[in-house]
């Protein structure tokens, strides 16, 4: 059984229909990738998924499980991590709380033991403490050091770009969700975000599904592509398959 | 056209442009080309008079007429229009409302021959003008965006990437039409990150790099900068990634 | 949340001093300005302008959540408990009345920052759990002849409940239609209970004396001793709090409610916590001011009072547990002490001879409210963090005093 | 029955200077997304202003309503120029707390100049005698109270469905930086938005003192039933707002007839965060929810 | 440098906002009582909702002007300190404190309002403090009995039941309905009005409360029309007067209207009801024909002359306090609290002031229980339609 499995996903807002009976299957250890224009219905999938609509028809198993229509939270726990197209980042928390926060599901202190510690050897200050040392090691990874106690609002692009990466990265996923993770770099930062792609999910054993826009990018990196035009998939395969696919051509790529 | 004299930027406390010069010839279409925060889109709304107290040093001049320090209201009538980045349209009106408000500073009666004129360019709006502009698609919207300029009757038309995030068919159609309207009299001021596109129809481009403007000249002679072909136009794109070596070794977790 | 501050000493002090002082300009790199910085620093290696500068000198992870990260910090908390503990004893009675009034209204402060400043959910309504916690605590001893202690964590608990339902319908909705909500709750308590013989209707109810066991606090002292204490675990308890899952679990809502979500926060769940957290805090503080005025009445929990714990956060400063403590200070001193405007030296006799000129005599006293109005635009327009931006940039001033 | 058509009369004359009051809030709310609750102070003011032009200047009725709304657009526009403009980005909560303390602010100077006294507001119509219609009195201050709110919403609705400058004013509400590019001047139009808020609030508060006194606290519960009302029907909708407040009158009314006057006002928030709960951002708007 | 002249600035202010709370008071014998001075204090609402009520605690400081200028009290001057509580509970115990403790006042004159004044009486008997006359007609000033806390007012239940028994005996009425605010004040009249109605086997046509914040009354008006009733009592706030009564006139409901002392001045009430009053029947406990309030309102030019308002509730601010002033005469040089006490209720039968009949005992300190009655005449002139008269209970 396939990791994450889509079938005949229906998504309508109010009459108008975002996704047509779409269905996928993503093995776990890929990187697959999902291309369309603008309005295809890319991150609609994604929401869906990530529990932010609820689908008209179809269902989203995950592990197994059927998550269709659960909360965000619910499939955050069951180990979805994403990110966002025009990133979602707490502003005004510094890059390592805003890390920290990734490892919520990870961490256990309510209210009472959050409130109520007068020393290391306190519960909650112990697991606050673990679990710091755990998102140090991923601001190493993604040496964003000089950032860690800066507010991400006032960050660089490109940067907070990154935080958001090691946020989604820190709730140590199953399932990494990528929505055009380059959007708005330039090529040297492309390639870069390329390389971490490919590490991520190498050290870090995620399956990752990306949203993007880069040609160049998603063929290189890819296992697996899916073609979206108007919430229709059109094509799905390898990326030497969707490249040739004369219907991707005509509808996404364009003839030069 | 329009010029600036070693214009110098602070956005709060830190300077974003610094000493930047250049000049668009009417008639033309001019593009400036870099990277996310080099300044480009601030360079824009300066000229727009969007920054209040800005810019810090330097002028600015359309048609020999200092602008800088002028109201955004005062600028736009005089002939320039912004297509701001990211389809800035006005989500609950009517894209017919849209476009009238692109004619906002016009005191004529005469818009209709004006809405007659964006119909030539802009066939997908003429069948949506009672349609509410946020249910239009992406692209759909940025051609409002642009349309709506158009409505001002501008001499100067400035766009801030008019592609981000458009699929690369209607961003060869959108550019197909930037280029028509510029044939049509109104230069053309493009502010861009996809720099093949932009140097496939700017007839002079600039390259701006942390608030500067590191390289100028015709789009025949930036392409043949190695830099250039490097960082901006991922010229070896069609050599995979997969067979390089990696010149970053990155930091294992675990 | 005072420690925020280790983030931005250098760019802060870049960004102001950038355009007119020659000294950072000529030492914009960070390992030039250290050694001056060194010497600046009033109390050496422990500072956190130190510690900020050379970045990694960070021994241990718990020193993030520590309720005292330096030894200066330390030695300044000392000073603080010591000075409340010394303050009694040289004030009068009245005064400290009002102290205790500051501290009461600290812990409410602190309540209502903790649901509008940290979690970003407006409330127009805490006059209502303010009313709620007072009427439980008094209606439980003296109906039901509770210990007062239980009583205490009583009111907060009933409170909370309050909170979590008022949270409720918190999910769906935001701004406007989420403040038209809770004043309608505030407004509903209010009612209910002037209509409740139970609870001794509108002529209210007479508190009996606060006690410990054996011990009976009768005197202003004895209450002060029993409020303060109450008052600085609370303060403790927020502080740690916002500090680790719960906060900034809380704080996520406010800035991304959407990322919150994705990240495993469940919102529905952390935001009745807050709203009941916050009216837990509330409803503690309203039953320590049953005891302080000994007797309650359902017409002084009203919209006006709502308004001034809102003030009272926004004065003091949004997301911040010492804001709230310097709001309510403030505003409950400025509240009580602007009743006297016209006696008071010099200002007096020019506003009562403008007032006489332009204005009614017996209307002078309404310029309480014009001046609190105008404190409360300005901090907005002109110190959005509030007084904790004052302190904040107070103590950036002071660093770079010779300069 | 005629008790029945009664109270719905009466909430309909009341929900009449409710809706007032709505507009007036949702004419703001449109254009800048600020929650304005000095909007009964500003009202009272004016009224006074009419007020004293008439005891105090022996002005005419009809000469002190057109000073009193060139007093009111003023107001509007001066507390727009002195405490909004110059906050920059303030937020929901902080926009809430800046009208809060215009709201102090008014009604201190209104105790200051005016004292607490009540005092009558005279009207060239009768408060108590009207036409009876099967058994149903309507009075002329309740048929005025309804024409003119009537009016002034079909006034407000043309004017932003079919000139230029209301067009701009909801295009600013939508996007103001799109709106600057198009050469709207911005904050002009804000500035006209809250003198335009302030002359309809007023003509609530001048509906509404001659069936009461007027006083510095006059404004307090009704500006709070329009703001109900307004949220009910819709913070960003005219109509919807006003046929909010136009509900709320008559829900309050049969309430008050039927079931109990005690917590007749307090039903108002009942219903209303019920129907939140169900409709959050009004029974006549579309909810939104933000995209990512 | 700018910086630190604000900063320089910041602390100035703070510090001559400080100044007030500093001037103390040191220990004499008597508390607020030297060879040369009395201190009594009051609060009373200038701000808020209440605000109106304000005309009380300053129509007290005009009377105390006109103590003082006529010689004060067996030398001793009066000095008096007004304090604004905006009817806030909250802060009327905080400026109770802060005569006791700060300012070490004698005495406590009047004070506006039933809630606050329970918020500080405990306070103040504790700690020995007399206070005379408060403000508002609640039954829990007298009962149970304080030592130190003398009631002026006529309880709003003795005057309730003296009004609907004028209704029912001298204009044999039979269906009366009431109409009350719906707090301590309007519930006390209420109390007494079906104290008489029991006594006399009627039941009440209708009881309908009025809250303090409704501003549209229609419905209540309709409520009260369909009961059918031929006299309608009102027990509510001046603001509500109009708006019932208007209301009521547009539905076609005429009753004999019937109002509490609350609404006693009938100036005003004629003013903001555009003259409606007419005809309206109330209670009155305040003698204003008396040659000593056209001295009082004399005194008043001269001592305020900025003052708008003069009505009765300006008045009511002497009247409160007169038999104060009477209590101090008699306990004359030798003053302590106990000694006040004990003056105090040496006063029988006194009438040398605006009300009637004030009689102090050990075993009651309701010092009026007498009302009467007046008819609003044309142009709001008061009517006088009784004699005094005293509600006697079982």
């Amino acid at each position: 059984m396939a990791l994450l499995s889509i079938q005949n996903l229906w998504v309508s807002f109010g009459g108008l229909v975002a996704l047509h009976g779409v269905s996928m299957d993503v093995e776990e250890g890929r990187i697959f990738s999902i291309i369309g224009p603008n309005g295809a219905g890319k991150t609609t999938i994604f929401n869906c998924i990530s529990g932010i609509y609820k689908p008209t028809k179809g269902k989203v198993i995950f592990r197994d499980r059927e998550i269709t229509g659960k909360k965000s939270h619910y499939s955050a726990g069951m180990g979805i991590a994403r990110t966002f197209q025009n990133i979602e980042l707490f502003g005004h928390l510094t890059t390592i709380d805003n890390l920290l926060l990734g490892r919520h599901i990870h961490m256990k202190s309510g209210v009472f033991s959050g409130a109520f510690f007068f020393g290391k050897s306190f519960p909650a200050a112990r697991e606050e403490c673990h679990h710091r040392e755990v998102v140090e090691r991923i601001i190493e990874f993604l040496e964003i050091e000089a950032y860690r106690n800066s507010l991400v609002s006032s960050l660089p692009y490109g940067i907070r770009k990154l935080v958001e990466l090691g946020r989604a990265l820190a709730m140590e996923p199953t399932l990494l969700l990528l929505d055009e993770p380059t959007a708005g770099m330039n090529q040297e930062e492309k390639r870069d975000m390329m390389f971490w792609i490919r590490d991520i999910r190498d050290d870090f054993k995620v399956t990752i599904i990306m949203v993007e826009h880069d040609m160049n990018l998603v063929m290189d990196v890819s296992d697996e592509i899916m073609a979206l035009n108007f919430g229709v998939k059109l094509v799905q395969g390898t990326p030497e398959q969707v490249r040739n696919d004369p219907q991707v051509l005509e509808a996404y790529l364009g003839r030069d | 056209m329009l010029e600036l004299k070693n214009v110098e930027i602070y956005y709060g406390k830190i300077m974003v442009v610094r000493g930047l010069s250049l000049k668009v010839e009417e008639g033309e279409i001019r593009a400036i080309l870099g990277a996310n925060g080099a300044g480009k889109s601030t360079t824009l709304k300066t000229i727009m008079g969007y920054i209040e107290d800005q810019p810090e040093k330097g002028s600015i001049w359309f048609e020999e007429e200092r602008i800088d320090g002028m109201k955004t209201e005062k600028i736009v009538p005089r002939g320039i229009a912004y297509v701001p980045e990211g389809r800035e349209v006005f989500p609950e009106l009517t894209v017919r409302e849209n476009l009238m408000m692109g004619a906002y500073t016009r005191k004529d009666r005469d818009v209709d021959t004006d809405l007659v004129k964006v119909f030539d360019y802009f066939s997908v709006i003429k069948d949506r003008l009672k349609q509410l502009a946020g249910t239009l698609s992406g692209g759909e919207q940025q051609m409002l965006a642009i349309a709506r300029a158009l409505m001002s009757r501008p001499k100067l038309m400035i766009l801030d990437e008019p592609s981000l995030g458009l699929s690369p068919l209607l961003v060869s159609e959108i550019f197909e039409i930037i280029r028509s309207i510029n044939r049509a009299g109104t230069t053309i001021l493009l502010v861009e990150q996809n720099a093949r596109k932009a140097l496939s129809i700017a007839d002079h481009a600039f390259i701006m790099e942390s608030g500067r403007i590191v390289l100028e000249g015709s789009p025949e002679k930036l392409s043949e900068n190695e830099d250039v072909q490097e960082f901006y136009l991922g010229v070896r794109q069609e050599t995979s990634v997969k067979g390089y070596q990696r010149y970053k070794r990155k930091k294992r977790w675990r | 949340m005072t420690s925020r501050k280790n983030n931005s000493v250098i760019p802060h002090a870049l960004q102001v001093d950038q355009k007119n002082d020659l000294f950072i300009l000529f030492f914009r790199r960070r390992e030039a300005i250290l050694p001056i910085a060194n010497l600046l620093t009033w109390v050496g290696k422990d500072s956190e302008t130190y510690r900020c500068l050379t970045m990694d000198m960070k021994r241990d992870y718990y020193e993030d959540i520590q309720l005292c990260k330096t030894r200066t910090a330390l030695v300044l908390t000392i000073a603080l408990f010591c000075c409340l503990m010394i303050i009694p004893f040289l004030l009068g009675d009245y005064n400290i009345y009002i102290v205790n009034l500051i501290a009461i209204h600290a812990i409410v402060a602190i309540g209502l920052n903790i649901l509008v400043g940290y979690t970003g959910q407006i409330s127009l309504g805490h006059a209502g759990f303010f009313a709620i916690g007072a009427y439980t605590s008094v209606l439980l001893m003296v109906k039901g002849g509770v210990p007062f202690p239980v009583a205490l964590l009583a009111a907060g608990f009933v409170s909370a409940g309050f909170g979590f339902l008022l949270g409720l319908p918190s999910l769906r909705l935001e701004g406007p239609y989420l403040a038209i909500a809770t004043l309608g709750f505030g407004m509903a308590v209010t009612q209910i209970i002037s209509h409740w013989d139970f609870a001794g209707g509108h002529m209210g109810l007479a508190a009996p004396k606060m006690s410990i066991g054996p011990f009976v606090a009768d005197t202003g002292l004895e209450q002060y001793a029993i409020i303060m204490s109450v008052a600085a675990i609370m303060t403790i308890a927020a502080i740690n709090l916002m500090k680790t899952r719960v906060g900034r679990a809380l704080v996520a809502i406010r800035d991304s409610e959407i990322a919150a979500e994705a990240m495993g926060v469940n919102v529905l769940k952390y935001k009745t916590l807050a709203f009941a957290i916050s009216a837990f805090y509330t409803g503690v503080g309203g039953a320590l001011m049953a005891f302080a005025l000994a007797h309650i009445s359902a017409g002084s929990f009203n919209l006006i009072l709502s308004i001034t714990f809102l003030a009272m956060i926004i004065v003091g400063g949004l997301g911040s547990i010492m804001g709230s403590i310097l709001g309510a200070a403030l505003l409950t001193y400025l509240q009580i002490k602007l009743q006297v405007i016209q006696e008071a030296p010099i200002v007096g006799p020019i506003l009562l001879d403008i007032s006489k000129r332009f204005f009614t005599a017996e209307g002078l006293p309404n310029i309480q409210s014009i001046i609190i109005g105008g404190i409360m635009i300005g901090i907005v327009i002109f110190e959005p963090l509030g007084m904790r931006g004052i302190y904040l940039r107070f103590k950036r001033y002071w660093r770079m005093w010779p300069f | 029955m005629n008790f029945f058509m009664d109270l719905i009369v009466g909430g309909l004359a009341i929900g009449a200077c409710y809706a007032l009051i709505a507009l007036a809030m949702v004419i703001i709310y449109k254009t800048s997304e600020v929650p304005n609750f000095a909007q009964g102070e500003m009202a009272m003011l004016a009224t006074f202003v009419a007020y004293t032009m008439m005891a105090n200047y022996g002005a005419g009725f009809w000469t002190s309503v057109i000073i009193t709304m060139v007093f009111a657009f003023a107001l509007g526009a001066l507390l727009e120029i002195c405490f909004l403009r110059p906050a920059e980005d303030p937020g929901v909560l902080g926009a809430i707390v800046i009208t809060l303390g215009a709201e102090m602010i008014l009604y201190g100077i209104a105790g200051w100049k005016w004292g607490a006294n009540q005092n009558p507001f005279p009207v060239p119509f009768s408060e108590y005698s009207g036409v009876t219609i099967s058994g149903v009195v309507i009075t002329e201050i309740n048929f005025w109270t309804l024409t003119v709110s009537l009016a002034v919403m079909l006034i407000l609705f043309l004017f932003f469905r079919f000139t230029k400058l209301g067009t701009a004013m909801k295009a600013v509400q939508q996007n103001p930086f799109a709106a600057k590019a198009m050469g709207i001047p911005t904050r002009r139009i804000l500035t006209f938005t809250w003198g335009l808020s302030s002359m309809t609030g007023a003509i609530a508060g001048m509906l509404i003192a001659p069936i009461a006194t007027l006083d510095p606290n006059m404004m307090l519960d009704p500006m709070l039933k329009g703001f109900a009302g307004g949220v009910l029907g819709g913070l960003t909708s005219l109509p919807g707002a006003a046929a909010g407040a136009y509900l709320l009158g008559i829900i309050e009314n049969l309430f008050g007839g039927y079931v109990s006057l005690e917590f007749k006002s307090v039903v108002a928030f009942g219903v209303i965060v019920l129907i939140l709960c169900v409709k959050p951002s009004g029974l006549f708007v579309k909810h939104y929810k933000r995209k990512v | 440098m700018k910086k630190r002249l604000k900063l320089a600035l910041v602390l100035v202010v703070l510090s001559a906002t400080l100044i007030p709370a500093q001037f103390g008071w040191a220990a004499d014998k008597v508390r607020g009582v030297t060879d040369t001075e009395i201190l009594i204090g009051q609060w009373g609402p200038q701000t808020g909702p209440a605000a109106a009520w304000g005309a009380v605690a300053r129509g007290t400081g005009v009377f105390f002007d006109l103590v003082n200028e006529e010689g004060g009290i067996a030398g001793r001057k009066i000095k008096y300190f007004m304090r604004d509580d905006a009817y806030q509970p909250s802060k009327t115990k905080a400026i109770a404190k802060e005569f006791v403790e700060n300012l070490g006042v004698f005495g406590v004159a009047s004070g506006v309002g039933t809630s606050t004044g329970m918020a500080a009486r405990d306070y103040l008997m504790e700690n020995k403090v007399p206070w005379v006359g408060p403000a508002t007609g609640s039954k829990h000033w007298s009962d149970p009995l304080q030592k130190y806390l003398f009631a002026v007012y006529p309880r709003y239940t003795d005057e309730a039941s003296l009004l609907t028994q004028y209704l029912v005996e001298k204009l044999g009425k039979k269906k009366i309905a009431f109409f009350y605010q719906n707090d301590d004040y309007g519930k006390e009249g209420l109390e007494g009005a079906q104290n008489y109605a029991k006594r006399a086997g009627l039941q009440l046509a209708a009881e309908i409360p009025v809250e303090v914040t409704d501003t549209d009354l229609k419905s209540h008006a309709l409520k009260l029309k369909e009961s059918g009733a031929e006299a309608v009592i009102l027990w509510i706030l001046p603001k509500h007067a109009p708006i019932i009564l208007g209301q009521a006139k547009a539905i076609g409901f005429e009753p004999q209207w019937v109002a509490s002392s609350t609404l006693s001045d009938s100036h005003l009430m004629y003013k903001i009801t555009k003259g409606l009053w007419e005809g309206v029947i109330y209670a009155n406990f305040l003698n204003i024909e008396s040659p000593l309030a056209k001295k009082y309102l004399e005194a008043q030019k001269k001592f305020a002359p900025n003052e708008q308002y003069t009505g009765i509730f300006f008045l009511a601010g002497f009247v409160f306090v007169e038999p104060m002033v009477e209590g101090l005469k008699r306990a004359g040089k030798d003053l302590t609290p106990d000694t006040f006490v004990k003056a105090m209720e040496t006063i029988r039968n006194w009438n040398d002031w605006l009300g009637y009949d004030c009689t102090f005992t050990p075993q009651d300190h309701q010092g009026m229980k007498s009302t009467f009655i007046s008819k609003c005449g044309p142009e709001g002139q008061q009517i006088k339609i009784s004699d005094w008269m005293t509600y006697k209970g079982e």
